[in-house]
């Protein structure tokens, strides 16, 4: 019985179902071993027999929230997939403008939740409901978790392979300059730019490095005791601006706040 | 300047030339499993033979690496005897990916094996002189194959003592052979289980409370062989060395997460020694001083 | 069939998934609202503060499918701001990639939303079996456009090597080589496209609209990365730092994105027609033969003609792209330090992205942190444009004497010849028939 | 005693000629930095560069190879080796990188013989070029006794002469009959004049002279160094800054830990057994199902590879474990440097 899959999608650029589409040369295999019953939410009931749930983006309003949950019902097992739905993602960087916004953001910013919203859409802005943003798993119990921002296209398609061939997937669990250092690159130190792959977790194939930019965490920190050992290197290893760093690591990272030293 | 013409050592093909004809470390040979049987509910016994009728020939004590193709490979200890070669034994917990896998396979089913690895048991230092085995929960895996030998050979073996330790009695594995072992003369067979249930009749107590049932040892003539999680050793080993056992009588088996099976791939390594090829059978005197081995 | 609901469930996903309504009782259009409802996304509001070169990173994720286009808005805008004028080198660089995602987004659009309308499938998973050589020729030529885009940028979604001030990585010789090789091979598959679409039978809807894009007056480029704003309506070119003199924005209560309005109309279109409409001089010679072939002829007010105009662009992008890598190989690239920012103040920038017309204004404070952003997407520019061109086709619908199917089909249809997004058009239309 | 003379640019016609038979790999500026590169144009190479960012280990043994393909069927399953045999050539490594290559050599002919490794270690010519004065700061080759290279190679190239990028006249040595035959066959270079064996004595004196040493020992000591200080608190207070990335093993021409893993296709059916570069400063390099880690702490894995380094590669293989190239000491970003270490645990001794 080939596995039926679902893809769904919450708030965020839906890149990561794009990607899905983006592996042209293994689709037709991809269709021939699984079947895709859902790629979205709007299906009639029946199809909501589902074995595999992809969901991409985060839980940014309360629509959300109860679309997750409804998810996690209809799924045996449900997969995060990109660094929004893991993580939170970039949508957490409006944490940041709130400081006591009804969405109590983790770390207090200069203005509020209905700051923001005014000022994107100035006096009509409750019309806007938004909630703080927020990895699915703070919501429902996830099975799997494929950060990256957008996902790693060649992650998601071993993942399958693997649970097809019943191995166990695990994502990696060591840092993004593994990778880096495996395809040859400079390492950007050398360049005295201070790049996060040390901190995140590998499985891009160092992407970012590799294309001369410098590791932005999208998938997450590896340990805390790597962030721990950054917080000793950054103090007193390198003379750098804590705060630029900081505003590097929220990028990805506010949901990971409560492992920074 | 004299000493600097030495040639580069691979120019020359080696006698067996490493080219796209040498075959690779890493091809697992398709063996077929023959029989299934359930040990305990971690556990389940494998008799396989390789399909092209070729023996394994092992020492008792070395492993194989075991293929899921397409799943991955891992090093289980070989539980048969080479005295019973027409086919070989593997007694397999399931805790990972491999594992979970092979115990879903069926009779008939086809596996990858590699080897036989490692250096086992030298069973020649062993004849002519009295056995003490102490085997702690899968520990007893390799140490099958041992004792088979030990039974099939028995004439060349003194006194033999087998103490053995599980946790709870339905971990106890290979239980027909330790009631035949039981009731056999050939074997001084202790049992004790740390937690019994309603139905244990036996000895409860880690399994260093063998040891006071024990008869006198001789030291020079004893050899020690034991096998069992980390733990359960550094004990034993207090225990053994109490009765004044020389160091280089007592025999051990590692366990370290390894990956090749032979020599290269490093993760087995323990100090200095490779656990794959320089073990996993040590002699306790070779692991003092190697902090990682026994700490 | 007098009274009519018609539902569509996420129509757009640019700010947040949204739904069209339309509800007719006694053959009345009683309510037509194109609704953004979800998931405002607030990236203007959470750029700010932000150091100025991470504007194209963080805003690459408003959309996935669109990513390269926002970065070139981007960085176009924070250059501006802050006086950097990229190298030539650089220029090039980011024009091909822009071509590979018009590529890779038409291709997408052709052949898995609008190819299964044509045919009559729901999707392209039954193509995959009922035309396999139909959908691996998509695939093929969808890859190159992925790879074009990875060659230069690192990957299409969210690229990596474009950044303000230039480009952290130049691709090898042999890789654009390579992709040269495979552009030049791309030619049949794109006359075999046209061909499949010669066949397919074009519905019929005009509508007098406005139609706004770029447009080049230096080079005479077909434009996407360079021009000035123009429209059917008023040729008149206007700068990118006037750009509100054309593009009126406002908030309407359903919808969280905002509907943009011009000063000759009330909603206008932008995208590959509005582009087509305005620039069609300026295609190169095989894309304007191929138009021909395909009957498509300036000022063309058909809205399901955007997907001829988008097989039209992209001919001309597979002969742009050949031009591109020609000239650099032959200047021959090298590694260049980035600029970085020489004044600070306030930038647009602005690009033709696949689905149209794209604005990124900064503003940007002395520390070069980002003080204020505003940024008009071309989906949200269609928004009213596409309310009245339903308000437009459903009463024909309702006397043309289709069955309920066909009608929703065509609706389906018309949503997606605007390709307002793959997640949109994979939608269905949810029709309610109150009868 | 040196066998022949060759100016650079005879030398670049010859490796030209090589490159129809060979993958030329050789330093390439990428930049403003050098890596051992395969190129298509010779005169890419650049043999006056200082040092290589990586070694040249990466050819020889790839950071993921695979081992070999399969198929299964009902009830068997076939396997093929996949093994490279494309000839190669190395233009311009370094003594170090020799030396590290002998180590690899040795490691993978050792116990058992690993066919992948070897496959394209014999189809390989080395060209070595010897360092005048130590190619950046840091290194300490000269105190791992690895400055020079009395084998390892076919072709040794001194740069005696040089007067400018391309016009270097390099004494050859000669490491084995191939490297002689390529060069003497050539007719090219000329035989080494009286001149010439004066310069090399002079050039071998001012090299001598230019070495600094940087460790507070003689690397002989090390091992016993390394004894007296397993339960140095030394471990944990460096290992504080660790993240575990493993750069430092990644970036080492003598690391050659891996790991082995399957990938399968959708189905499958089909796959292949892959082996990639791992490192003994991962987290989980020691971990066994169950999850018992055999080294848990940062500060017993730097302990692992500091002693793998300077005592026990050496004894399992009586070849140094470390050439003294830093590079894993310039890789670390937390700026955890060996010599630093050694010498630290010194003075506590
Ligand atoms: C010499 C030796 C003999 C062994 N004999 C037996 C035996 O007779 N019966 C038995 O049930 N088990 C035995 N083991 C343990 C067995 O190898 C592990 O339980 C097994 O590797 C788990 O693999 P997995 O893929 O199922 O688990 P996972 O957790 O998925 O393991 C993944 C990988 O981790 C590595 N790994 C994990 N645990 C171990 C481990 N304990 N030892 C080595 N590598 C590990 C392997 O490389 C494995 O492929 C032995 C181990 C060694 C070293
Ligand atoms: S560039 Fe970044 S990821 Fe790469 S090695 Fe350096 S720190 Fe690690
Ligand atoms: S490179 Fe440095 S930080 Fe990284 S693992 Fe090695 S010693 Fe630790
Ligand atoms: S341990 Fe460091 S100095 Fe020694 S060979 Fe490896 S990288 Fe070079």
């Amino acid at each position: 019985m080939k596995p039926r899959i679902a893809i769904f999608s919450l708030t965020g650029c839906e890149g990561c179902s794009l990607a899905i589409l983006e592996l042209e040369d293994q689709l037709l295999d991809l269709l021939g071993a699984v079947e895709i019953v859902n790629f979205r939410e709007g299906m009639t009931e029946k199809d909501w027999n589902i074995d595999i749930g992809f969901v991409d983006g985060a839980v940014s309003t309360s629509e959300d929230e109860k679309e997750v949950r409804h998810f996690r019902d209809k799924c045996r097992i449900l997969v995060a997939i990109g660094s929004c739905a893991a993580l939170g993602g970039i949508n957490t960087l409006k944490h940041y403008q709130g400081a006591a916004g009804e969405a109590e953001p983790p770390v207090a910013g200069n203005g509020d939740v209905a700051e923001y919203r005014r000022y994107v859409y100035g006096e009509r802005a409750e019309w806007f409901p938004t909630t703080k943003a927020r990895p699915i798993s703070d919501v429902v119990k996830v099975d799997y978790a494929l950060p990256g921002c957008p996902m790693v296209k060649e992650e998601f398609l071993s993942f399958v392979t693997s649970l097809l061939a019943g191995r166990t997937f695990t994502l990696p669990d060591f840092a993004v300059c593994v990778e880096c250092k495996k395809r040859g690159n400079l390492c950007l130190y050398e360049k005295g730019i201070i790049c996060l792959g040390p901190v995140t977790r590998a499985g891009c194939n160092a992407i970012c490095p590799t294309f001369g930019s410098k590791c932005e965490g999208c998938r997450g920190i590896v340990s805390k005791e790597a962030v721990a050992a950054a917080g000793v290197n950054l103090r007193e290893q390198y003379n750098v601006s804590l705060k630029d760093v900081l505003d590097d690591f929220r990028l990805f990272g506010a949901w990971q706040e409560a492992d920074l030293p | 300047m004299s000493g600097r013409r030495s040639s580069t050592i691979l120019h020359e093909p080696p006698p067996r030339a490493s080219s796209a004809h040498e075959s690779s470390l890493y091809i697992p040979q398709p063996a077929r499993i023959i029989r299934i049987t359930p040990l305990t509910e971690m556990e389940k016994l494998f008799e396989l033979g390789f399909l092209d009728g070729s023996r394994l020939n092992q020492q008792p004590g070395q492993f194989v690496q075991v293929s899921m193709l397409g799943v991955g490979e891992c090093p289980i200890s070989i539980c048969s005897s080479p005295t019973r070669p027409d086919t070989f034994e593997l007694c397999i917990r399931r805790v990972g990916s491999v594992t979970n896998r092979l115990h879903e396979l069926q009779e008939k089913d086809t596996i990858g094996i590699r080897g036989p690895l490692g250096h086992g048991f030298d069973t020649h230092e062993m004849h002519g002189k009295d056995i003490l085995m102490i085997a702690g929960g899968l520990g007893m895996a390799p140490l099958r194959s041992l004792i088979q030998y030990i039974l099939d050979e028995r004439p060349r073996f003194g006194q033999f003592h087998l103490l053995y330790g599980a946790r709870e009695p339905k971990e106890l594995l290979f239980k027909d052979d330790l009631l035949r072992w039981r009731e056999s003369k050939d074997v001084n067979l202790a049992i004790t289980v740390d937690r019994p249930d309603p139905q244990w009749r036996g000895k409860v107590g880690v399994v260093t409370t063998l040891f006071k049932d024990l008869s006198k040892l001789n030291p020079d003539q004893t050899v020690v062989v034991i096998v069992g999680p980390p733990v359960m050793f550094k004990f034993v080993v207090i225990e053994v060395l109490a009765r004044r056992i020389p160091q280089g009588n007592i025999y051990c088996s590692l366990e370290r997460r390894m990956k090749c099976g032979v020599g290269k791939c490093g993760h087995c390594q323990a100090n200095h020694v490779y656990v794959c090829i320089d073990g996993p059978v040590f002699k306790y005197g070779q692991l003092k001083g190697m902090r990682e081995a026994v700490e | 069939m007098k009274n009519v609901t018609i539902d569509v469930k996420h129509v757009t996903r640019v700010e947040g998934h949204g739904n069209i309504r339309v509800r007719v009782s006694d053959g009345e259009i009683t309510q037509l609202q194109l609704a953004i409802v979800e998931s405002p996304r607030f990236f203007e509001a959470f750029l700010r503060g932000r150091r100025y070169y991470e504007a194209p990173h963080i805003t690459c994720r408003i959309c996935g499918i669109c990513s390269v286009g926002h970065t070139t808005a981007s960085v176009k805008a924070i250059e501006a701001a802050c006086g950097i004028v990229p190298s030539e080198q650089t220029v090039l660089l980011r024009k091909l990639i822009l071509y590979g995602e018009e590529l890779q987004s038409h291709f997408l659009h052709l052949y898995f939303l609008a190819v299964p309308d044509f045919v009559g499938v729901g999707s392209v998973i039954p193509l995959a079996k009922t035309h396999p050589d139909v959908v691996r020729r998509a695939l093929r030529m969808k890859k190159l456009a992925n790879d074009i885009c990875g060659v230069v940028g690192g990957r299409h979604i969210h690229p990596i090597a474009l950044h303000v001030g230039g480009m952290s990585h130049v691709p090898p010789d042999e890789e654009l080589i390579g992709l040269k090789r495979r552009l030049e091979d791309a030619r049949a598959d794109l006359r075999e496209t046209a061909k499949l679409f010669s066949t397919l039978k074009v519905p019929d809807l005009c509508r007098k609209t406005e139609y706004v894009s770029l447009k080049e007056t230096d080079n005479g480029e077909y434009a996407f990365y360079d021009g000035d704003i123009v429209s059917t309506l008023d040729p008149r070119p206007t700068k990118a730092a006037d750009y509100r003199k054309r593009i009126m924005e406002s908030i309407v209560e359903h919808s969280a994105a905002k509907h943009c309005r011009s000063p000759n109309s009330p909603t206008y279109a932008v995208g590959a027609l509005a582009r087509f409409n305005n620039n069609h001089s300026q295609l190169h010679p095989i894309a304007r033969q191929t138009a021909r072939d395909l009957g498509l002829e300036p000022i063309c007010e058909n809205p399901f003609h955007n997907n001829t105009a988008q097989l039209v662009e992209s001919v001309h992008c597979v002969e742009a792209s050949i031009e591109i890598i020609d000239e650099l190989l032959t200047r021959g690239m090298k590694v260049e330090p980035l600029m970085t920012p020489t004044r600070h103040g306030t930038g647009v920038g602005l690009a033709e992205v696949p689905r149209g017309l794209l604005v990124h204004e900064y503003t940007v404070d002395k520390d070069h942190r980002i003080e204020g952003a505003n940024l008009i997407i071309p989906t949200g520019q269609n928004l009213a444009n596409i309310e009245e061109d339903m308000r437009e086709m459903v009463p024909r619908l309702l006397t043309s004497g289709l069955g309920r199917e066909e009608m929703t089909l065509k609706l389906e249809m018309l949503v997606r010849a605007y390709d307002p997004c793959i997640s949109c058009a994979t939608h269905f239309l949810d029709v309610a028939w109150d009868e | 005693m040196l066998d022949r003379m060759l100016a650079q640019r005879d030398l670049f016609t010859l490796v030209g000629e090589l490159a129809r038979k060979r993958r030329i790999i050789g330093p390439v500026r990428r930049e403003n930095h050098f890596f051992y590169e395969e190129v298509a144009d010779v005169g890419t190479l650049d043999l006056s560069f200082n040092y290589c960012v990586y070694g040249p280990r990466a050819f020889l043994f790839p950071p993921t190879e695979t081992l070999f393909t399969f198929n299964r069927f009902d009830h068997t399953f076939t396997a093929k080796p996949v093994l490279d045999v494309r000839p190669m050539a190395f233009v311009g490594v370094h003594p170090c990188d020799i030396h590290a290559i002998r180590l690899l050599d040795r490691v993978f002919e050792q116990d058992h013989r690993d066919a992948h490794y070897l496959a394209r270690r014999s189809h390989t010519l080395i060209v070595g070029v010897d360092c005048r004065t130590p190619c950046t700061e840091g290194v300490f080759c000269a105190d791992m006794g690895t400055h020079s290279a009395i084998e390892g190679f076919d072709v040794m190239l001194y740069p005696l002469h040089r007067d400018g990028r391309d016009d270097t006249t390099f004494g050859v040595m000669f490491g084995s009959d191939a490297g002689r035959d390529w060069i003497l066959y050539s007719r090219r270079g000329a035989i080494p004049t009286a001149a010439d064996e004066r310069a090399f004595e002079q050039y071998e004196r001012e090299k001598a002279a230019a070495f600094p040493r940087h460790l507070r020992m003689h690397a002989n000591d090390l091992p016993e160094l390394l004894d007296r200080s397993y339960d140095s608190l030394l471990w944990e207070a460096t290992a504080r800054r660790c993240y575990s990335c493993g750069s430092c093993n990644l970036s080492c021409p003598t690391c050659y830990c891996f790991n082995i893993y399957d990938e399968s296709d959708l189905s499958g059916t089909t796959g292949r057994r892959e082996r990639t570069w791992d490192g003994c400063h991962l987290k989980n390099f020691a971990e066994v199902a169950g999850g018992h880690n055999f080294r848990p702490r940062a500060a017993s894995r730097l302990r692992h590879r500091i002693y793998r380094k300077a005592k026990w590669v050496r004894q399992r293989t009586g070849l140094a474990g470390c050439v003294g190239c830093a590079r894993c000491d310039r890789a670390c970003t937390a700026k955890i440097n060996s010599v630093e270490i050694y010498n630290q645990l010194a003075e506590e001794a």
